[in-house]
């Protein structure tokens, strides 16, 4: 049957905000150009948009990379757009941040080598870019336990990690580059007195998911209208875009998620290898079946990656 | 005028309570635990005290540039608190007395206490779920959310109030064959009412404050603009909507007040 | 037919006993007196008699009223609202609600006859408001009907308790020193009220007293409880000043310690020192 | 010199007026009788001598204890506490925290000498304590010290309420129906008590009564109030059964309704009827 | 006993109160309008009702697997709260009794009040923050956000307590000349010591359940773990938390019911 109403849930994420009055220009013109009504969620978390979408409340949504993996996993949502930076970045990046004034700290190297003397604030283990990133490409890779390795870790937010950081109460943390470039505006003191150590590579940009279940005509509107915003030339368009710093959208798949999934996959096995409570021989079991799965997922990058674009 | 001459009067005192400084020796040793677990240091506050008022000036002048928005939010706010509120009472009423142990047998109030307990200590990000999967996204869902856990707290406090009471008004009641109700609406209502009206007004209070809920469930209010102001370093415009519910807040406890001084 | 019927009664609080073991009987339409000192379990029994405080568990403990159970070894009678409302008491403490209006407390003594359904929200008839100002006329405190009870003078508050009990139009009145905070007037007026419902209706009225004049003016036999136990069952006439001195005097000697100390007061170490 | 002085002084509760310019004196070393009917405003006047409840604004209000301000127009005196400390109250509702023991609510009476250091901890010396069971003593209730003020009957609670008086080794005593509750004997003994400290160490006691026989057989002086008024002011020998008539009867007349009405019964609708 | 022949006797009746009329009409208005602003519809709750329980459904059987770290995490828990409200009830036992409208005049508890207002309505985050940049993150932090904010409540119901109270005893204790400090403790506290144990109490065990302020300080703790449970999905897990805490809770309601006994 036809969709009377579209929910459409917007939720904070790591690289913006969901702020209401810069988001309404744009639900009207879709609004306007789909025919039907739009009706907008703002949440300030993806727990209950992703429940809500299982249950079909939500039709669709905006979401970091990590909730829009649980959506397409638990909620029979699938990934069929991209946002896109303003300045036409395809996504953003993991840092690793310290105080501008420590001449200690230039490099991972560096801080892996005065590990011992040094707080680390982690991110909040929910996080892409503060947690999952940096775990994988900081710690795992040169096979060391932030838990251990460090004088002291805590787990935060990305806000009290900058300003603990700004502050010298923390000597290292995680960050990423959307935070950083927030505080760069509003508060260009406190960015002065901290400097970037460590770039990850590029995380992909929000994804825009919807579900699956749909009905094809509406899929076919939908999508629509996210090609081709913003790029017929329409001035008015084009403000609405820049409001939200964004280029016009990319379309994307759940392929998208793939490098997500390999880091999650790769945070389990590291929990696994650190579970002190398992049998040698429950823990050879599960390995054997994690390293499956990330076998699997390399394969399809390859695959993905070989094929023309 | 009188004053003793002879020492021999024995003096009374109430016996050593083992029981109490056990329980003092524990809050005790709790505490020098927590010295050690909670990291401790009040000197850090007064070395450091510089970089929070450094911090602190970051919050002014306040931003009031969106106060039309921040006045909006507020007002949905309002109308998702006051439900939520107001059904809780409704059924805080019957809870909260069935909860008193001075008006209902062991076997009521034992359980009814459990649910309640139950009520407030499930997260009230499950009950958001839990409706949102029902009734969809929105302020609905905020406001059953609400209305289960505030239920939960007003319950316990309404039953403690009861049990604070001063039994003889009750037993004037009831010597007049009154039955149970009669004996609630006469005997105890009249004496338990400022306290009720105090912490409902608290509970409508913080249910505006609650942004947790409301935020989760795509409900909006000021409590999620605040939460997203704080988020995007915005704190001049944090600061303008602090000031709004501080008014909404210094509003509710004056009206509070003079609720319960008509009581009182 | 007996209005009340004590049998075996007994009760201790926290182990001390209170009431040891009475048994008393009072014929409808008897005035009686309860006296006794202070401390003697006057106002206890009054409220085993209502059914408030239940006695100790005992094989042969029985209340009865009107004919009722009211309470037995310990337990109370299922259906003891209705004997309650029965029964006016008018309690030593007042009891009053101290939040409520004057007209509202003296109201409560109508709750037992008054369906649930009028109750509970107050709807109270004119009738009934009626009968309670007038209940408030016979205790002169008309024009005290919209007052908060907690404003009114501790006579006025004993006065507001007796019209309550009046407006129960109860059966047995049991009426707990009505007359301690009233002046000679009100006193004579409250007394004369009670005998003449006691006359003329043929209520039975059980009060406490601490002035024997009154008790010899008003009641024709008395109960005198010492230290717990029944003292004094008789005539009043029979009251004679040795037994009131041993009733009193005595008393005090065993249940509580002497007010002047039989020892010389030097010896005793009390002494009224100049301050 | 007047250890009392009261000068026209006038309250109202809410615009009616319950005292209507009183001015009294009384000598150091009297023992004087405060009579009048129930809500002729003797608890009122009480209050206002120690200084808890403040007078209408008057330009001439002033009430003075032992020659120090309590109030005036209206005002309390900065120094208020340090008079309440020579002033023994003895409330007619005994005003005891239920919740604290005897022992306690005596001792509270010795908190206008005690320094906060110790009384704040309730580290009271030994010989308080012993002060406090031996004014327990002389009232009686010396073996209730360790129970709970609320566990005590009417009478108990009344006698703590004196001792409490009597520990705070006051120079006034104003005690408001101090026998309202209490049997002949714990009565007569507890007017000796109060009677012998006036006589052996001239505190001035002024005492609430209704119960005018007590008052001829203890006070030498008798003030009554009527309707909020001085009604009578001398000698007790000068209060012979008209006054008395007039006093309680008349108050009646005009300040409350007549407990009987002046009609002829049947005429003015009220009437005992079956129930 | 008594009964009217004649019907010529006025009847009293209290004047109609004009004001409590329009304070309901309000009342009743807000309600209305808040209906249609909430999006209230019941009859969503009974039609969806079967999706409530599919939800439900995947919290079931819980999983105990990590029972050793929830414990252990609640005893983090225990340590922040524990501090977090001991700290604050020492300074809203002096904040209480200042802001009471029976003890103090107006120009001492008006302010008072305001200022436990503004600690009330200032929003957890923005305290937590502050501390953060003096003392740095940690458990500490925590502890004293949670301090600031249980401060203003505690001491808002402390004071309502407090104006509840039978005036006849603290009469009593100033008719002996006390002090109005001793008027306090013999007077006031005894009268309210049972409520606020049991708000002291009552705060504890929120103090327990809050995620928000110390998971964003990075403290850690059981509140926290519940919050990450949910948002991972792992519903099992989270059941198992939500157990451990409703025992948490109800052992702390049942030691409240014990020491308000002690003093009832
Ligand atoms: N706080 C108050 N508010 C309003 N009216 C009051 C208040 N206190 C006393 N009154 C009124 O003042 C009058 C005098 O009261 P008061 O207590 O002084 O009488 P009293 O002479 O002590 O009577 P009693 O012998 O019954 O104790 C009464 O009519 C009473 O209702
Ligand atoms: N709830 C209670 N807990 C403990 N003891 C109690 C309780 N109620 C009464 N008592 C004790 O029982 C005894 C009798 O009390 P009761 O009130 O019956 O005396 P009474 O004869 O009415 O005295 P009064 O003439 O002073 O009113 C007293 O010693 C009292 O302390
Ligand atoms: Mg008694
Ligand atoms: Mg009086």
């Amino acid at each position: 049957e036809p969709l009377e109403t579209l929910s459409f849930g917007i939720i904070s994420t790591e690289s913006s905000q969901n702020l209401k009055t810069v988001w309404e220009p744009f639900l009207t013109d879709m609004s306007a150009q789909l025919g039907i009504e739009v009706e907008p969620f703002f949440a300030s978390d993806y727990a209950g948009i992703v429940q809500a979408m299982r249950f079909d409340k939500v039709d669709v949504a905006w979401y970091g990379n990590k909730a829009a993996m649980e959506a397409v996993d638990r909620a029979g949502g699938e990934v069929f757009a991209q946002t896109v930076d303003a300045s036409g970045n395809p996504g953003y990046w993991s840092v690793l941040i310290a105080a501008a004034d420590d001449d200690r700290l230039n490099s991972v190297e560096d801080v892996l080598a005065h590990a011992e003397t040094l707080s680390f604030g982690n991110g909040d283990p929910n996080s892409t870019s503060g947690y999952l990133v940096p775990s994988y490409y900081v710690f795992a890779r040169n096979g060391v336990d932030a838990k251990q390795v460090f004088k002291r870790m805590t787990n935060a937010s990305h806000e009290a990690n900058f300003l603990a950081v700004a502050n010298g109460q923390l000597d290292v943390a995680t960050n990423n580059t959307e935070t950083i470039a927030r505080i760069r505006e509003t508060f260009p003191d406190k960015y002065d007195q901290v400097k970037v150590i460590w770039r990850s590579p590029l995380i992909p940009a929000d994804p825009i998911v919807w579900r699956k279940n749909l009905p094809e005509s509406a899929k076919q509107r939908i999508r629509a209208f996210f090609m081709t915003y913003g790029t017929t030339g329409d001035p008015h368009e084009q403000a609405v875009l820049t409001d939200l710093q964004w280029a016009p959208f990319r379309p994307s798949s759940n392929a998208q998620l793939l490098p997500i999934r390999q880091l999650t996959l790769f945070a389990e096995r590291l929990r696994l290898e650190a579970d002190t409570r398992l049998s040698a021989a429950a823990k050879a079991e599960r390995r054997r079946a994690l390293d499956a799965r990330l076998a699997a997922l390399e394969q399809r990058i390859e695959a993905l990656e070989a094929a023309p674009h | 005028m009188i004053q003793s001459t002879a020492t021999n009067t024995p003096v009374a005192r109430k016996p050593f309570n083992w029981l109490a400084a056990l329980g003092w020796a524990v809050l005790f040793l709790l505490l020098g635990w927590g010295w050690e677990g909670a990291e401790i240091d009040p000197l850090l506050l007064i070395r450091e005290g510089g970089s929070m008022l450094e911090f602190a000036a970051d919050f002014f002048p306040p931003d009031f540039s969106d106060i039309g928005y921040y006045l909006e939010e507020m007002l949905v706010t309002l109308h998702i608190a006051l439900w939520g509120t107001v059904l809780s009472i409704l059924l805080s009423i019957p809870f909260g007395l069935l909860s008193a142990e001075n008006l209902t047998p062991v076997w009521v109030h034992q359980p009814v206490r459990r649910l309640m307990d139950a009520t407030r200590a499930i997260n009230e990000m499950v009950f958001a779920m839990l409706f949102v999967v029902a009734v969809g996204l929105g302020p609905f869902a905020g406001v059953l959310a609400l209305f289960v856990h505030t239920t939960g707290v007003l319950a316990k406090l309404f039953s403690e109030a009861v049990e604070a009471i001063d039994p003889r008004p009750v037993e004037g009641v009831r010597a007049t064959g009154a039955n149970p109700l009669e004996e609630i609406v006469y005997g105890v209502i009249p004496q338990v009412l400022p306290l009720w009206i105090s912490y409902s007004l608290y509970r409508f209070e913080s249910n505006v404050r609650s942004a947790t809920v409301v935020g989760m469930v795509g409900a909006g209010g000021i409590g999620v603009i605040l939460w997203e102001s704080i988020r995007g370093f915005q704190f001049q415009q944090t600061c303008a909507v602090m000031l709004v519910i501080i008014a909404c807040v210094t509003l509710t406890d004056l009206l509070s007040q003079q609720l319960r001084k008509a009581f009182i | 037919m007996s209005a009340i019927k004590v049998n075996a009664l007994q009760k201790s609080f926290t182990g001390a006993p209170v009431l040891k073991g009475i048994s008393v009987e009072v014929e409808q339409g008897e005035m009686l007196a309860l006296i006794g000192s202070s401390g003697s379990g006057k106002s206890t029994l009054m409220r085993h008699l209502s059914g408030l405080t239940l006695a100790d568990r005992g094989p042969a403990s029985l209340v009865e009223v009107l004919g009722r159970k009211v309470q037995q070894h310990g337990r109370a009678a299922s259906d003891i609202r209705r004997t309650r409302a029965r029964i006016g008491h008018v309690f030593q403490q007042f009891n009053l609600i101290n939040r409520l209006s004057v007209q509202t407390n003296v109201l409560i003594g109508a709750l037992g006859r008054v369906p649930v359904w009028r109750s509970l929200p107050g709807w109270f008839t004119d009738a009934e408001r009626r009968l309670a100002l007038e209940a408030l006329e016979l205790v002169g405190l008309r024009e005290h009907a919209m007052k908060r009870a907690s404003t009114l003078s501790g006579g006025q508050q004993q006065r507001v308790a007796i019209a309550r009990a009046l407006m129960q139009q109860a059966e047995v009145i049991l009426a707990d020193e009505p007359i301690a905070s009233l002046d000679p007037e009100s006193s004579r007026l409250v007394m004369e009220t009670l005998q003449r419902i006691n006359r003329e209706r043929g209520i039975t009225v059980i009060v406490t007293l601490h002035q024997v004049d009154y008790a010899r003016q008003y009641c024709r036999r008395a109960i005198a409880l010492r230290d717990g136990e029944v003292f004094f069952n008789g005539p009043i006439s029979a009251l004679d000043d040795t037994t009131l001195a041993t009733l009193y005097g005595t008393a005090h000697e065993t249940a509580e310690r002497p007010l002047i100390p039989s020892r010389p007061r030097q010896a005793s170490g009390l002494e009224l020192n100049p301050v």
